[in-house]
């Protein structure tokens, strides 16, 4: 290996949600300094929850992103269900999922078609990709949209949907809508299975490294709830989140990072793959046996692949809970507000979101955490860039080392609008 | 002549009724319960009618709640009944065409032609009907749109037995009892219905229900509800109006409605012959071809009185008098009445509670 | 009055627009220009005719519908003028039209000027503003037939001397016999060889006769207010006192309720009033 | 060279929410940018911010001094300038910080090393900074929006502004009024149109996600509010949302509500 030195700025890291810059510095053929840096400006929302009435608290934290507003939304109402004692009952708890499970589909069908691919074929945007592969392009859009859709017809947009309440949802979704929206996933389903076979086609950089995972467990592979596990054998309820996750700041960083039992660990598609793919209905059907093998995977390129499967599964799993709607007598139960204290989580598109609010006797917020997938996952990006840098090779053209960093990167679908929403309240104060 | 018998039809037959309408074509609109509130649907059997429900209504104030009565029309008016059924909220009026060359195609869209029958019409939108038929048909110009529901609709109307709080039809003249503009009448008692007819379809569909004569003792009672129906509350004042009002304009009562009024539009909005209405396009992204809409409009906004560069009612005070002086006032001028058939929509559905009747009586009564 | 507007041609669906075509585009001033239109069918176009005052609704293609008064003369070949100024969104989009471009048009729609009832009376015509387009058709129309008419003032108010357009055409008009061009300015600056201050003070320097004129006016409505009392302090007869109204307008068929102005629907009852059908409201705030 | 229109999406402090209006769009993304030449977009991938373009979006609201520079640099770029979403328009929902006394002490509450935190005290709309050609309100905005706009641009005509209430759309969609029915505190007849009602049609009270709409009457209806037995905290809570720094929620946020509550219940009961 060559003595070279190398300095790399990416000023504005393309194909990612929010500001994030990159800094490489190589010194005599080593690598001094590698991060993500996260600039994008904090935003607070910690603080505005304080003073606000729980029932306000969805439409705030949807706030923090438009990417996954209902991760943000179910984390709250779980927390705040946990603290008021509620149990909303069958019928909500399958309503999240729905549209939970298009936020999913939206969320992984942007990624891979507008912010990932373009990495593997050469192409500076999805925009420009879909040029010279036009089908798969607008397959992508449509199931990208087909995810919306779903939103829509639970909530009535895609982004800060308004639907969802504590205790349920304001109101329940029109049954002609559903009926139309059952149509198109069925309709849509093979196109997703073959998307799948496309993204398994294509070649990936055999980048084998080990890693910690986390995701949460269900019956049926978790989305809106569920135990956390992970590799290093934890098995968590939401209120033992803090014993074992902690938090710190990073100069060069406007987002918090976070350690598992000290460590660097994986949240976000590959870790539930890895972690739960046997809960998953669809990986055990016969056309989709032929992915089982590749999980788990410490590639983390395979990230793509696990999203896409994620796709159909939750195309899967929307056809089967919308086949079994009937439209119940109330949509949500009563709230009774109590001075209490809650945590809730759910799987966001990229991983673990976590939620503790305490409150007061009228349900006004006294104190609120939050902590999302992204700054789970930081610490983890910088230890991939490093190994993975390593194994591509120092020597390679200062383009496709920038190229290979970045596709690292974007593998992990960040989202530092999330990343930077959050503060951690049990810091430092006078 | 129609309409000089009278027969009675038992509840159980109502299905009857449908049958003959779906027969000859016809959707049936009717009451429905949602979201709190009587709306009028598509419905396809006598059985999906909401029975036994009763409204409580007040200036800004809606509530319904359900009782053991077998009684299907035992509340007045909700929101919006026959109104959005002839004059659409929204559509397309036609469509611009740009062709390679440039050249520009304006096509209509067809004329709606689908046959509907109103079940539950009150007497108040009847008289509204006629106004909008004024204004729609009986014009120097013909609304191909308006006019092409107008002929595919069949009324059956239903006579008030439980007038609101905020309704005042027996002062405008146009209530409880719908005497003409329908084709059926009903009304409703404790086992079934009184029916007359009002014109030839009318008539023909008579001649096809089982119905029995009506009796003395059903006729009365049909008397009876009409007098207790008769008993409102709110009256508009019996006093020259349409002078009183736009003579009045300094009347320190409009500053006072201004501070409440939201300008927010609802009363335009519900009110049974209000008929304004804007226009915009929609073109698609390459520039193609383009939609040419018309959509509801109101007195209450910004667009209604905008001029190049400069605002006519600027003011919501300016805006409440556009309002009030039209329908009270200039509506004589151009239609022969007043706009105003008394139904209490712009009361009950006014966010900031506004009761028109009680402004009115304020601004031209005599205590000023 | 029972002077009823005529009907237009496009009756059958009162909404749909003709195709037109731009023959020529004119640029008065940075903000004025002149279309000069031809609808493109020859039946629709032998069809067409229209009365001085009258207006039509021209449509941008996929932008909006506007009520511009036709100021060609009824009598010329089959073209259709414009003066437009731009001001919002369909106007300036107008103002970008080139020959050849296609629009949409229907009309003509309105009551016009009184052209019938002051053949051989004379005539007082005041204006206000940026360049008011209803009344250019009227004098074109007399100038056209000058003997069938007794004598013309043109009155023309400004607030600034700079918003002075078509300056050569009311020097040449000021040459013809038995008529007269006057004009004020609120702030003339110091070489504006006209009157400084309002357009009634210029009322009894016109040559008209006041027991046997007609007046027409149009412009804001403050200066209309002011005009009309004026002129019939100075002698006129108030019903031979003519304004030309203006309120937002959507369907110019008279439902769209948009241009009432009180009782009176500008579109079909106007835009052309005597002064008595609308005394009781002129001037009055938010009617 | 293609003789397209530039333009540019760029993004401030925001949720990205307002950019998925674009990325959102599903066929007619790939229809605009055939109409258009997409110069700086950066989670869609061109990037290239100081580019000299004809249009620039402008997403999220100006909070630290660096971002003050950059909108500074943006509109000498940039022929049109336009916000998209309350964060651009009206500061949105990060103003709530503008309201908070003790603001600038946040970060250092917050961050173990509050020096590398570059925060101004104040959420800033941009048209606190620079000039504005255009606003579209939302938050989020959605597609249709900005369809309509482009529309627009692309003819050379200036854009429409909708600024009609939300309670005209409600109606016209024969949705259920919840102010009239359920007495909720809605705010569809202060809040500008554009929506599509969202919230009534699903059976809740507007929040005012869309701004105050032309002619506001909030004091009126913080009046009715109280009439349908809120407290004074809760109608403030109530207008201190996502557009909490537009002066007609001002009106209300910056009252002692409780003061003028009591004035009006002495008034009333003089008037007995
Ligand atoms: C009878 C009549 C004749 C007119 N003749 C002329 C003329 O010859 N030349 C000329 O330059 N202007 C004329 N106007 C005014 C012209 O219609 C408006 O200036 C023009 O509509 C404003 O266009 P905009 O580009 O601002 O449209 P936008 O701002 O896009 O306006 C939106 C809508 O509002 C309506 N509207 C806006 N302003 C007015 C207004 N002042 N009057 C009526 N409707 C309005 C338009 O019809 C359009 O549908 C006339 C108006 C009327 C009523
Ligand atoms: S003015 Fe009011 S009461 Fe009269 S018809 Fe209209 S909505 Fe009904
Ligand atoms: S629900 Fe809200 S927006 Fe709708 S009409 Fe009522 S007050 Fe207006
Ligand atoms: S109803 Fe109001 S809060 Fe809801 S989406 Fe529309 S503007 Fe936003």
């Amino acid at each position: 290996m060559s003595k070279r030195n190398l300095s790399i700025r990416v000023p504005i890291l393309a194909r990612v949600e929010g500001e994030g810059a990159m800094d490489l510095d190589i010194r005599d053929g080593a690598i001094e300094k590698l991060q993500l840096r996260i600039y994008e400006p904090p935003r607070f929302f910690e603080k505005f929850l304080e003073g606000r009435a729980y029932h306000e608290i969805p439409d705030v934290v949807a706030r923090i992103c438009g990417i996954c507003p209902v991760a943000y939304q179910v984390s709250a109402v779980n927390a705040i269900e946990s603290a008021f004692n509620m149990d909303p009952g069958p019928w909500v708890k399958a309503m999240r999922r729905l549209i939970y499970l298009g936020e999913w589909i939206e969320s992984h069908a942007l990624h891979i078609h507008l912010l990932a691919l373009p990495d593997f074929f050469g192409y500076q945007s999805g925009i420009a990709m879909a040029k010279d592969h036009p089908a798969e392009v607008r397959r992508g859009l449509k199931l990208q949209n087909l995810g919306n859709e779903i939103m829509r017809c639970i909530g009535a947009r895609s982004v800060h949907p308004v639907s969802i309440k504590v205790g349920g949802l304001h109101k329940a979704p029109d049954d002609a809508k559903l009926a139309r929206l059952l149509r198109a996933l069925e309709e849509a389903l093979p196109e997703a299975l073959e998307m799948c076979d496309w993204l398994a086609s294509i070649p990936l950089p055999d980048d084998q490294q080990t890693f910690n995972c986390t995701a949460l467990k269900a019956a049926n592979y978790a989305v809106e709830d569920g135990i956390l596990v992970s590799s290093t054998g934890l098995n968590l309820k939401p209120e033992q989140y803090d014993q074992h996750f902690t938090e710190f700041h990073q100069p060069q960083s406007t987002a918090l990072w976070s350690h598992m039992d000290g460590e660097a660990y994986l949240v976000g598609p590959l870790a539930r793959m890895n972690l739960t793919a046997q809960t998953m209905p669809a990986i055990s059907q016969p056309v989709m046996h032929k992915f089982a093998h590749r999980f788990p995977s410490n590639n983390m390129f395979d990230s793509m692949l696990a999203r896409g499967i994620e796709i159909v599964f939750a195309m899967q799993e929307a056809i089967s809970i919308l086949q079994g709607y009937s439209r119940p007598q109330h949509s949500f139960i009563e709230s009774t507000p109590q001075e209490s204290q809650g945590q809730g989580w759910s799987e966001a598109p990229r991983g673990l979101l976590w939620h503790h609010y305490e409150l007061d006797r009228q349900g006004i917020v006294r104190k609120a955490r939050l902590v999302p997938p992204t700054s789970q996952n930081q610490a983890r990006i910088e230890q991939d860039l490093h190994r993975s840098l390593l194994n591509f090779g120092l020597d390679n053209s200062d383009d496709d080392i920038r190229l290979h960093c970045e596709k690292v990167i974007r593998n992990y679908d960040p989202c530092i609008s999330c990343a930077t929403h959050f503060l951690k309240l049990n810091t430092v104060r006078r | 002549m129609y309409g000089s018998e009278t027969g009675f039809l038992a509840r159980e037959s109502l299905p009857e009724l449908f049958s003959l309408l779906h027969v000859q074509g016809f959707d049936i609109v009717a009451p429905q319960i949602q979201d709190g509130s009587i709306l009028y649907q598509v419905i396809t059997g006598a059985e999906q009618l909401p029975s036994g429900w009763q409204d409580q209504q007040q200036p800004g104030s809606y509530r319904l709640t359900q009782t053991e009565s077998p009684l299907n029309f035992s509340w007045a008016n909700g929101p919006q009944a026959l109104k959005p059924w002839l004059f659409a909220p929204r559509e397309v009026i036609w469509r611009a065409e740009k062709q390679p060359d440039g050249r520009l195609q304006f096509c209509e869209p067809d004329a709606p032609d689908r046959k509907l029958a109103v079940l539950g019409v009150r007497s108040c939108d009847l008289a509204a009907l006629k106004l909008q038929d004024a204004h729609f048909l009986n014009n120097r110009y013909h609304d191909p749109y308006y006019a092409a529901r107008r002929k595919g609709l069949l009324i059956i109307a239903v006579n008030c037995s439980h007038p609101a709080d905020t309704c005042f039809c027996v002062s405008t003249g146009d209530g409880p009892h719908a005497e003409q503009g329908f084709d059926l009448c009903l009304t409703e008692l404790e086992n079934g219905f009184l029916i007359s007819s009002g014109s030839e379809t009318g008539n023909d569909l008579y001649e096809k229900l089982p119905l029995t004569k009506a009796t003395e003792k059903q006729l009365h009672n049909q008397l009876q509800q009409k007098l207790s129906a008769s008993k409102q509350q709110r009256a508009l004042p019996q006093i020259p109006v349409k002078q009183l009002l736009s003579e009045r304009r300094d009347h320190p009562r409009w500053d006072d409605i201004a501070e409440r009024c939201l300008a927010c539009g609802n009363c335009t909005q519900v009110c049974p012959t209000c008929f304004c209405h804007k226009e915009g396009d929609l073109a698609s992204l390459d520039a193609s071809t383009s939609e040419h809409l018309r959509e509801w409009d109101s007195c209450f906004s910004e667009g209604h009185g905008y001029m190049a560069g400069h605002q006519a009612r600027p003011e919501i005070k300016d805006r409440y008098q556009q309002w009030m002086i039209h329908k009270l006032s200039s509506w004589h001028d151009q239609y022969g009445r007043s706009g105003c058939t008394g139904c209490g929509r712009c009361t009950t559905w006014c966010p900031a509670a506004i009761d028109f009747v009680e402004e009115v009586n304020l601004i031209c009564g005599d205590e000023s | 009055m029972t002077r009823a507007a005529p009907k237009p041609q496009c009756d059958s669906h009162p909404y749909l627009p003709m195709e037109a075509e731009v023959v020529e585009f004119t640029a008065e001033s940075p903000s004025i220009f002149t279309l000069r239109l031809k609808l493109t069918d020859e039946q629709q176009n032998q069809l067409y005719s229209f009365q001085p005052g009258q207006f039509n609704m021209l449509y941008l293609h996929g932008v909006g519908e506007v009520a511009i008064s036709i100021v060609s003369d009824p009598q010329d070949e089959r073209l259709i003028d414009h003066t437009i100024r731009a001001v919002g969104r369909v106007t300036k989009g107008l103002q970008q039209l080139k020959p050849g471009d296609r629009l949409g048009l229907r009309g003509p729609y309105g009551r016009g000027w009184p052209m019938q009832e002051c053949k051989g009376q004379d005539v007082i015509i005041v204006t206000g503003g940026l360049g008011c387009a209803p009344v250019v058709a009227v004098i074109n129309y007399i100038l056209m037939r000058r003997k069938k008419f007794g004598k013309l003032t043109i009155i023309q108010g400004v607030k600034h001397s700079d918003d002075l357009i078509w300056r050569e055409r009311y020097d040449y008009w000021n040459t013809l016999p038995d008529t007269q061009v006057l004009i004020a300015a609120d702030h003339g600056g110091a070489v504006w060889p006209f009157h400084h201050g309002r357009v009634t003070d210029l009322f009894s320097k016109s040559i008209v006769d006041p027991a046997n004129a007609f007046a027409m006016l149009c412009g804001p409505e403050g200066l209309m207010q002011a005009a009309s009392t004026g002129l019939i302090d100075l002698g006129l007869q108030p019903e031979r006192v003519y304004l030309s109204m203006e309120r937002n307008m959507q369907c110019a068929v008279g439902h769209c309720g948009h241009c009432q102005y009180g009782k009176d629907f500008i579109c079909k009852d106007g835009p052309v009033f005597s002064y008595p059908e609308i005394s009781d409201r002129l001037g009055v705030q938010g009617v | 060279m293609s003789d397209k229109p530039r333009i540019a999406v760029h993004k401030f402090s925001s949720c990205d929410g307002c950019q998925l209006a674009f990325l959102n769009m599903g066929e007619d993304l790939i229809n605009l940018a055939e109409q258009v030449e997409i110069i700086h977009f950066a989670e869609a991938g061109p990037v290239a911010e100081d580019a000299l373009v004809d249009i620039a979006f402008i997403e999220g609201s100006v909070v630290t001094a660096h971002d003050q520079q950059r909108i500074k640099q943006i509109r000498n770029n940039s022929q049109y300038l336009i916000t998209i979403g309350a964060c651009a328009t009206s500061g949105g929902i990060q103003a709530l910080k503008n309201l908070a006394a003790d603001a600038a002490d946040w970060p250092a509450q917050i961050y173990g090393q509050p020096q590398y935190i570059d925060s101004l005290d104040q959420s800033g709309a941009v048209s606190d900074y620079v000039k504005v050609d255009f606003e579209l309100w939302g938050c989020p905005i959605n597609s249709a929006q900005v369809v309509e706009l482009v529309n627009s641009l692309l003819r050379g005509v200036s854009p429409i502004d909708h600024q009609d209430k939300v309670c005209l759309t409600c109606k016209q969609e024969q949705i259920v009024c919840t102010l009239i029915t359920q007495g909720k505190p809605c705010l569809g007849p202060v809040t500008r149109n554009g929506c599509g009602a969202l919230c009534p049609s699903f059976g809740r009270d507007c929040f005012g996600c869309y701004g105050p709409a032309e002619n506001s009457n909030t004091i009126g209806l913080a009046n009715r509010f109280a009439g349908l037995g809120l407290l004074p905290d809760e109608i403030q809570r109530r207008f201190k949302l996502v557009h909490a720094s537009a002066s007609e929620n001002q009106r209300i946020i910056a009252r002692d509500l409780t003061q003028d509550l009591a004035q009006d219940l002495a008034q009333e009961s003089s008037d007995e």
